[in-house]
C-alpha cells in the first residue's frame, strides 16, 4: 500500500519526556484515589474528581498520542466535535433533573 | 409542450388547491388560536418563498434555454446579492420564530387557576381523575394500580382520598376554564389529542407530562392516541364533553369518589365476610 | 511523526499553517500516514460512542429516585482483613497506565527501527493488557456472586448492574481486541516484517513501523476511556 | 501473490517528478507548476479471479455498484411495502390478509428501509464509492480491503433484515423509530424476534459503513491528486464527505441505543423501562426512562435526514450545473452551507421530539437552533435557481429531475418550517402533515436526484446513453404523481388525522378524506409502476445504447476524463491527473469551448475571462 513520504529518523522524541508524563500520570492516578479514601464529599470532590481527570485525559492525549506535536489541521477536526457532545451532556443534566422532578413530585412528595 | 409550462402548471394547480381546498382545520375550540395564527403566517410567508422561488425557476426556463449560438454568464460570486439574500431570509425566519416562541411560552406556563386533571393511558384506553374539594390530586405509582385502586393511587396521600375518579373513556369539562392535563402512562407512549383543542403532549411511563389548554366551544369532541402505541392504537380513541358550568357541576356531583370506592369495597368485603361466617 | 517535512512546501506552525495545510491540495493532514488518519477518525467516532455511553449512565443515574449504590463500599476489597475501597480498581487502574507508558515507549523504539526493544514493549504491553482482562474478569465474578446482576443488584438502583456490565464490558471488550492485537504485532516485529516492508496477510499493505503508533493510538485511547470510566463510575 | 500487485516502479517515476503538471507543452512552465505528489502512488490488488474480480472485489467502482444494486433491491422492498400500506389505506379491507400487525410491520420495515438500507445506503455506499475516488483523482479508496468489508457487513446485514420477515411474530412493528418500551413488549408486532434482528441488522449497517465512511473521508482528505484543493472539489464530494463526517458521529448514537434496546430485551435491563403495568401484572422493569432512547435516537436520526440530504445537494448541483452550461453561483457558500448544516444538524435533534414529554424548556432552545439552518438551506435554494438564471439550459432527462428536486425540496423545505416552530408543531406532529412533510423533503427530494445522477453518470459507468423518450416518461409519471400524493397529504395532517392509523373508522374529519385516500393510493400505485420504466431502460439501453464516448457532457470534473470509459480498475492508467481549476468553469468567455476541464492548465486558457480558482 501507499505511504506517506520518507519519515524523518530525527523526529523521535527523547526518551526522557515519555518518563515523565508516565510518572505524572501515575501521581494523578494516585491522587484521584485520594479523592475516595479521604471521602471527600460534595462539590470538593466532584470538582476534584473533574481536574484530575481531564489532567490524566489530556496528558495522555496530548503526549502519549502525540497530539501535542501534531498539526493543528488534525487537532481541530479531532476536537470540534466535541461541542456536540458537550451540548449532548448539558441538555441530558436539565433531562434527568426534569425526569427525577416529575417522579418525585407525582409519584413520592405530591402537593 | 415545454416542460416549464407543466411546472408552472404545478404551482398554478398548488395554489389553487390551497385556496378551494375543502380539507381543512377543524374550528378551533380552545384558547390556541394563536397556533393557526402562526400556521398561517408561516403559509403567507413560506409560500410567498416557494412560489416565488419556483416561478423564478420556471422563467429561467423559459428563457433561458438552450440555444447553440448563446453563452451562459460567467460569474462565479456575487457578494452583494448573496449578502442580501442572507439577511432576508434570516428577517423572514426571525418573523416565523419569535411569534412561535411567544406561544410555547404561554405553552409551557401553566395559568395558576387551571383545573388539573389526572390522564391515565394504557393499551388501549383512557380513564380520567379529577381533584376534590381540596382542589389537589394524590399522588399515584403504577405498582399500586389494582382493582381496588384503579387508578394507583397512593393510600397514604390524604390528597387521594377525594380525587373524582372517571372510569370511563369521556371527560366532561367546563367551558372557559383552564384544564392542566397531568399524562401518565401504565404502559408504553400514549398521546391524548383533540385535534380541535390543538394541543397535545406524549404520555410516558416513568414520569408525569402536563399541557394545558381552555376549552372555549361546548360540545362533544373526538379524543386520539396519536403516539403509536401497539397494534391497537388506532382504535384507542376517547371523548371529551364541554359543558357550561351548571351542566358541569350538575355531572362532577355525580362522580364516584375514591373515598366512595374504598368504602364500597369494604362494604363488599365485610359483606363477603359475613357470608362465609354464615 | 512531530515535524513533516514536504518538498516543494514549507509547512507553518499554529493557526496559519492550519489555514494552509486545509487550503491545500492533496492532503490536509501533512505527513500523516493514511492509516494514522483513518485510526484517529475512527477513535472520534468510538469518543462518540463511549460517550452515548456515559451520557446514558449520567441520565439513568440521575433520573432514577432509588439511591445509587455508594461505589466506594461495593467495589472494596478486602486486604488483610480490612476493607480498603476500590482497591482492585486501583491497581487496574495502575496497571492499564503501565501498559501505556510501554506503549508508547514501544511507539518511539518503533520509529527507531529499534526491533528488540520496540516487540518486548509491545509484548510488556500486551501482557499489562491481559493483566487488566483478567483483573476485570475476577472483579465481575466477585460482584455476580455478591448478586449483582445486570437487571438487579442488592445494592440500590437496578440500573447500576445495567450500566455497570454494559459499560466496562464494552470497555474490556475493546481491551481485549487490543491484546489479541498487540500479541499479534508483538510476533511481526520480532519476526522482522516491519524492516523488510511484508504485505500484511489480511489487508495486503506493506509493513511499516507506523503501524505500531497507529497501534498505540488505540491503546492510549483505551486508556482515555478508562479514566472516564474510572472518575464517572467509580469516584464519582 | 506479488503479481497481482501493480510493478508500479514507473509509476512513481512520474509521481515523484517535479516540475509541470498534466498539460505538458504550456508557453509558460511556471504558470502551470503544481506541487509534486506528496504521497507515492498507490499499489493497488489486482483480482484474476471472477470472484476477486467481481465478488469480494476491491475496486471502488464495483463495490459502488453493488452497494446500489443491494440497496435498490431493498428499496423495492420497501416500494412494495409501501403499496401494500396504501392498499389498506385507500381501499380498507381489499387485501384480505391485511391485519393491522401486518400493517406496522410494514409501516415499520419500510421507513427504515427506506432510510437507512436504501436512501443511505445507496448515496454514501454507493454514489460515494464510485464517484469520490474519481473525482478527487485518487486511484481507489485509500483502503480498498476495508471497503469490501464494508459492502459485505452491509449485505450480511441486509441479509438479517430480511430475515426478519421469516421468524416467529415476523418482523417488528414498532414504527420505525423503535420507541421503546412498547417495542419490546407483546402488544407490538415482532416484539418476540423480529426487534432483535432489526437491533442486530442496525448495528451490522452501523458497523460495515463505519468501515466504509472511514474510507471515504481519508480518500477525500488525503488522497486528493495534484492541485486538488478542498475548495476545488465538485459539491458532490462536498455532500458525500459531509454527509461521511456526520455518519460517522451520529451513528454511535443509534448503535449504544439499539445495544442497550437488545439488553433490554434480551437480559432485562432497565435502560429504557420504567415500571410498567402489562394485562394486570407488574413487570419486572423499573427506574428506566424512554425519553433517554429518542434523544439517542434523534441524536442518530436528525444528522441521518442530512446524511441523506447533504449528497442530494451536492449531487443536484453539480448537475444543474453542467447542463444549464453556467458556474455554480457562489461555490464557497455552498460549501460552507453544507458544513454549516452539516455542523448545525448536531444541535437541532430534539424538534423531533417537542410533544414528546421531555423538558419543556428545550424548546425554546431547538426551535431556535431548527429555524438557524433554515437560512443556510434557503441559501442553497437561492444558488440553484440564480445557476440556472442566465444559463443555457439543456432540457433533456437530467435537467428535469433537477428541476423536480428544486420543486419538490423548496415545497418540502417551507413545510420543515412549519414542524420546527415549536408551537406550529404542537397541533401538526404525529399527524399526517409530518408524512407528506418528510416524504417530500427525504424522500421524494432525494429520489429525484438519484434519478437525475443515474441518468448524468450512466453514460460513465456503462459507456452508453440512457433512452431520453424513456426517461422523460419516467420523470413525468414520478414527478407528478409523487407531487399529487404529498401535496394534498399535508391537508389530511391539517384536518388532523393522525399517522399510524391501521384504520380511520367513523370520526367526521376523517371520513371527509375517503376520497382524497383512495386518490392518493392511486398514485401512489402509479409512481411505484413507473419505477420499473427505469429498470427496463437500463435493461434495454445496456445492450443497445447510443455510445457515449468521452465525457458526453461536455463536464469538466474528473471522472469525465478517464483515459478509458467506463474507467478500469487503477482509473487514471499511468498518469495521475493534475488539477489547474474548479470544475464549473462552463461558459466561460473567450475561451473556445463552453467548458474548460479542470486538467486544462491556464496556459491553455491565457486570454480567456477565467477567474482564479
Amino acid at each position: 500500500m501507499s505511504e506517506t513520504e520518507k519519515k524523518n529518523q530525527s523526529s523521535t522524541h527523547k526518551i526522557g519526556i515519555y518518563l515523565w508524563i508516565w510518572g505524572l500520570l501515575f501521581v494523578l492516578s494516585f491522587f484521584s484515589y485520594l479523592v475516595d479514601w479521604y471521602q471527600f464529599q460534595g462539590l470538593l470532590r466532584w470538582s476534584l474528581i473533574l481536574i484530575f481527570m481531564f489532567l490524566k485525559a489530556g496528558l495522555i492525549m496530548a503526549f502519549f498520542m502525540h497530539l501535542f506535536w501534531e498539526r493543528y489541521a488534525l487537532v481541530n477536526v479531532l476536537l470540534w466535535p466535541m461541542t456536540a457532545i458537550a451540548c449532548f451532556i448539558f441538555l441530558m443534566v436539565a433531562e434527568y433533573k426534569y425526569t427525577v422532578f416529575t417522579r418525585l413530585f407525582y409519584f413520592f412528595v405530591g402537593g | 409542450m415545454h416542460p416549464g409550462i407543466i411546472f408552472f402548471l404545478v404551482i398554478l394547480g398548488s395554489i389553487l388547491f390551497h385556496i378551494f381546498t375543502p380539507w381543512y382545520w377543524t374550528d378551533v375550540a380552545s384558547n390556541w388560536g394563536g397556533m393557526d395564527d402562526t400556521i398561517t403566517l408561516t403559509f403567507w410567508i413560506g409560500g410567498g418563498v416557494f412560489v416565488a422561488v419556483c416561478l423564478f425557476m420556471v422563467y429561467c426556463v423559459f428563457k433561458f434555454s438552450y440555444k447553440e449560438d448563446r453563452k451562459a454568464d460567467y460569474q462565479p460570486e456575487d457578494k452583494k446579492l448573496e449578502k442580501i439574500l442572507t439577511w432576508a431570509t434570516t428577517i423572514g425566519v426571525v418573523a416565523l420564530l419569535a411569534p412561535g416562541l411567544v406561544i410555547w411560552n404561554n405553552y409551557v406556563n401553566v395559568p395558576k387557576n387551571a383545573i388539573e386533571v389526572d390522564v391515565m393511558a394504557w393499551q388501549w384506553g383512557w380513564q380520567y381523575r379529577l381533584p376534590g374539594e381540596d382542589g389537589k390530586l394524590g399522588t399515584t405509582q403504577v405498582v399500586n394500580v389494582t382493582d381496588d385502586n384503579p387508578f394507583g393511587i397512593n393510600l397514604d396521600d390524604p390528597y387521594g382520598k377525594d380525587d373524582v375518579m372517571i372510569q370511563s373513556d369521556i371527560l366532561n369539562l367546563e367551558n372557559n376554564k383552564p384544564v392542566k392535563i397531568l399524562l401518565r402512562s401504565v404502559d408504553v407512549l400514549h398521546n391524548w389529542y383533540v385535534p380541535q383543542f390543538r394541543a397535545k403532549m406524549d404520555a410516558v411511563p416513568g414520569i408525569v407530562t402536563y399541557y394545558w389548554f381552555e376549552p372555549n366551544k361546548t360540545g362533544e369532541f373526538e379524543v386520539l392516541c396519536v403516539e403509536y402505541c401497539g397494534v391497537g392504537h388506532y382504535a384507542m380513541r376517547g371523548g371529551v364533553i364541554v359543558q357550561d358550568k351548571q351542566d358541569y357541576s350538575k355531572w362532577l356531583n355525580e362522580q364516584e369518589t375514591f373515598s366512595d370506592l374504598i368504602a364500597k369495597q369494604q362494604k363488599i368485603n365485610t359483606d363477603k365476610t359475613k357470608l362465609a361466617k354464615k | 511523526m512531530s515535524d513533516p517535512k514536504i518538498d516543494g512546501l514549507e509547512l507553518k506552525p499554529g493557526f496559519k499553517g492550519m489555514a494552509e495545510d486545509t487550503g491545500s491540495d492533496q492532503t490536509m493532514f501533512k505527513g500523516v500516514h493514511w492509516g494514522k488518519a483513518m485510526m484517529w477518525i475512527f477513535l472520534l467516532s468510538d469518543t462518540f460512542i463511549f460517550s452515548c455511553f456515559l451520557i446514558s449512565y449520567m441520565k439513568g443515574r440521575g433520573s432514577t429516585p432509588v439511591e445509587w449504590p455508594n461505589p466506594s463500599e461495593v467495589f472494596a476489597l478486602d486486604a488483610f482483613g480490612v476493607p480498603v475501597p476500590l482497591l482492585l480498581i486501583a491497581i487496574m487502574t495502575f496497571v492499564l497506565i503501565t501498559s501505556s507508558g510501554t506503549m508508547a515507549l514501544a511507539v518511539k523504539y518503533g520509529y527507531e527501527k529499534n526491533r528488540k526493544m520496540c516487540g518486548w514493549l509491545v509484548l510488556a504491553t500486551a501482557i499489562g493488557g491481559l493483566t487488566f482482562v483478567g483483573m476485570q474478569a475476577f472483579e465481575w465474578s466477585k460482584l455476580i456472586h455478591e448478586g449483582v446482576r445486570p437487571w438487579e443488584n442488592p445494592f440500590g438502583a437496578a440500573q447500576f448492574g445495567s450500566f455497570f456490565f454494559m459499560i466496562t464490558g464494552f470497555h474490556g471488550t475493546h481491551v481485549s481486541i487490543g491484546v489479541i492485537f498487540l500479541f499479534i504485532y508483538a510476533y511481526k516485529v520480532f519476526a522482522g516484517h516491519y524492516d523488510d516492508q511484508k504485505r500484511g496477510w489480511f489487508t495486503s499493505m506493506k509493513g511499516d513501523y507506523v503501524e505500531i503508533e497507529i497501534l498505540g493510538l488505540y491503546w492510549h485511547f483505551v486508556d482515555l476511556v478508562w479514566v472516564f470510566i474510572f472518575a464517572f463510575f467509580y469516584l464519582w | 501473490m506479488s503479481e497481482d500487485f501493480n510493478n508500479n516502479k514507473t509509476i512513481q517515476a512520474q509521481s515523484s517528478e517535479t516540475l509541470t503538471g498534466g498539460g505538458g507543452g504550456g508557453l509558460t512552465p511556471d504558470m502551470d507548476y503544481v506541487r509534486p505528489a506528496e504521497v507515492t502512488d498507490q499499489d493497488l490488488y489486482h483480482g484474476h479471479s471472477f470472484i476477486t474480480k467481481w465478488v469480494f472485489c476491491q475496486d471502488a467502482k464495483v463495490i459502488g455498484v453493488q452497494y446500489f444494486l443491494l440497496a435498490t433491491f431493498t428499496g423495492v422492498v420497501g416500494l412494495i411495502l409501501s403499496w401494500l400500506m396504501r392498499l389498506q389505506l385507500g381501499f380498507p379491507g381489499a387485501a384480505g390478509f391485511m391485519t393491522a400487525e401486518h400493517y406496522y410491520q410494514f409501516v415499520t420495515m419500510h421507513g427504515m428501509i427506506m432510510v437507512v438500507y436504501f436512501l443511505t445506503a445507496l448515496f454514501l455506499g454507493g454514489f460515494g464509492n464510485y464517484l469520490i475516488p474519481l473525482m478527487v483523482g485518487a486511484r481507489d479508496m485509500v483502503f480498498p480491503y476495508l471497503n469490501m468489508v464494508s459492502f459485505w457487513s452491509f449485505f450480511v446485514a441486509v441479509a438479517v433484515l430480511m430475515a426478519s420477515f421469516f421468524v416467529p411474530g415476523g418482523p417488528t412493528g414498532a414504527g420505525w423509530t423503535l420507541y421503546p418500551p412498547q417495542t419490546i413488549l407483546e402488544g407490538t408486532p415482532g416484539s418476540e424476534y423480529g426487534i432483535l434482528l432489526m437491533c442486530l441488522s442496525l448495528i451490522l449497517f452501523v458497523a460495515g459503513f463505519t468501515m466504509g465512511g472511514l474510507n471515504y473521508l481519508i480518500t477525500v482528505l488525503q488522497a486528493r491528486t495534484r492541485g486538488m484543493t478542498l475548495m476545488r472539489m465538485p459539491l458532490t464530494v462536498w455532500g458525500i464527505f459531509t454527509a461521511t463526517v456526520l455518519a460517522m458521529l451520529a451513528f454511535p448514537a443509534l448503535l449504544v441505543g439499539a445495544l442497550m434496546m437488545s439488553l433490554d430485551k434480551v437480559l432485562g435491563t432497565s435502560f429504557f423501562m420504567p415500571t410498567i403495568l402489562k394485562a394486570g401484572e407488574v413487570l419486572e422493569y423499573g427506574g428506566g426512562s424512554p425519553i433517554l432512547f429518542q434523544h439517542l435516537f434523534w441524536f442518530f436520526g436528525h444528522p441521518e435526514v442530512y446524511i441523506v440530504a447533504l449528497p442530494a445537494f451536492g449531487i443536484i448541483s453539480d448537475l444543474i450545473s453542467v447542463h444549464a452550461r453556467k458556474n455554480i453561483f457562489g461555490y464557497r457558500m455552498m460549501v460552507w452551507a453544507i458544513v454549516g448544516i452539516g455542523a448545525l444538524s448536531f444541535f437541532v435533534w430534539a424538534h423531533h421530539m417537542y410533544v414528546s414529554g421531555m423538558n419543556p424548556w428545550f424548546g425554546f432552545f431547538f426551535a431556535t437552533t431548527t429555524l438557524i439552518i433554515a437560512v443556510p438551506t434557503a441559501m442553497k435554494v437561492y444558488n440553484w435557481i440564480l445557476t440556472l438564471w442566465k444559463g443555457n439550459i439543456r432540457m433533456n432527462t437530467v435537467m428535469l429531475w433537477c428541476l423536480g428536486f428544486i420543486v419538490t425540496f423548496v415545497n418540502g423545505g417551507i413545510t420543515g418550517i412549519f414542524l420546527g416552530n415549536v408551537s406550529v408543531d404542537v397541533p401538526l406532529s404525529d399527524t399526517y402533515f409530518v408524512v407528506a412533510h418528510f416524504h417530500m423533503v427525504m424522500g421524494i427530494a432525494p429520489l429525484m436526484v438519484i434519478m437525475g445522477a443515474i441518468y448524468h453518470w450512466f453514460p460513465l459507468v456503462a459507456g452508453r446513453f440512457l433512452d431520453e423518450k424513456l426517461g422523460k416518461w419516467h420523470f413525468w409519471t414520478t414527478f407528478l404523481g409523487a407531487y399529487s400524493i404529498y401535496f394534498p397529504m399535508h391537508y389530511l395532517g391539517f384536518i388532523g388525522v393522525p399517522r399510524r392509523y391501521f384504520e380511520m373508522y367513523d370520526s367526521p374529519y376523517m371520513t371527509s378524506a375517503v376520497g382524497m385516500n383512495e386518490f392518493i393510493s392511486l398514485a401512489a400505485f402509479l409512481v411505484g409502476a413507473a419505477q420499473f420504466i427505469l429498470i427496463y431502460n437500463i435493461i434495454k439501453t445496456l445492450k443497445t445504447g447510443k455510445p457515449a464516448g468521452k465525457n458526453p457532457w461536455k463536464a469538466n470534473s474528473l471522472e469525465w476524463l478517464t483515459p478509458t470509459v467506463p474507467p478500469e480498475h487503477g482509473n487514471w492508467g499511468d498518469r495521475l491527473p493534475v488539477v489547474h481549476r474548479w470544475p464549473y468553469d462552463f461558459s466561460v468567455p473567450g475561451a473556445k469551448e463552453d467548458y474548460i476541464t479542470q486538467t486544462t492548465p491556464p496556459s491553455e486558457v491565457v486570454n480567456t475571462g477565467v477567474e482564479k480558482t
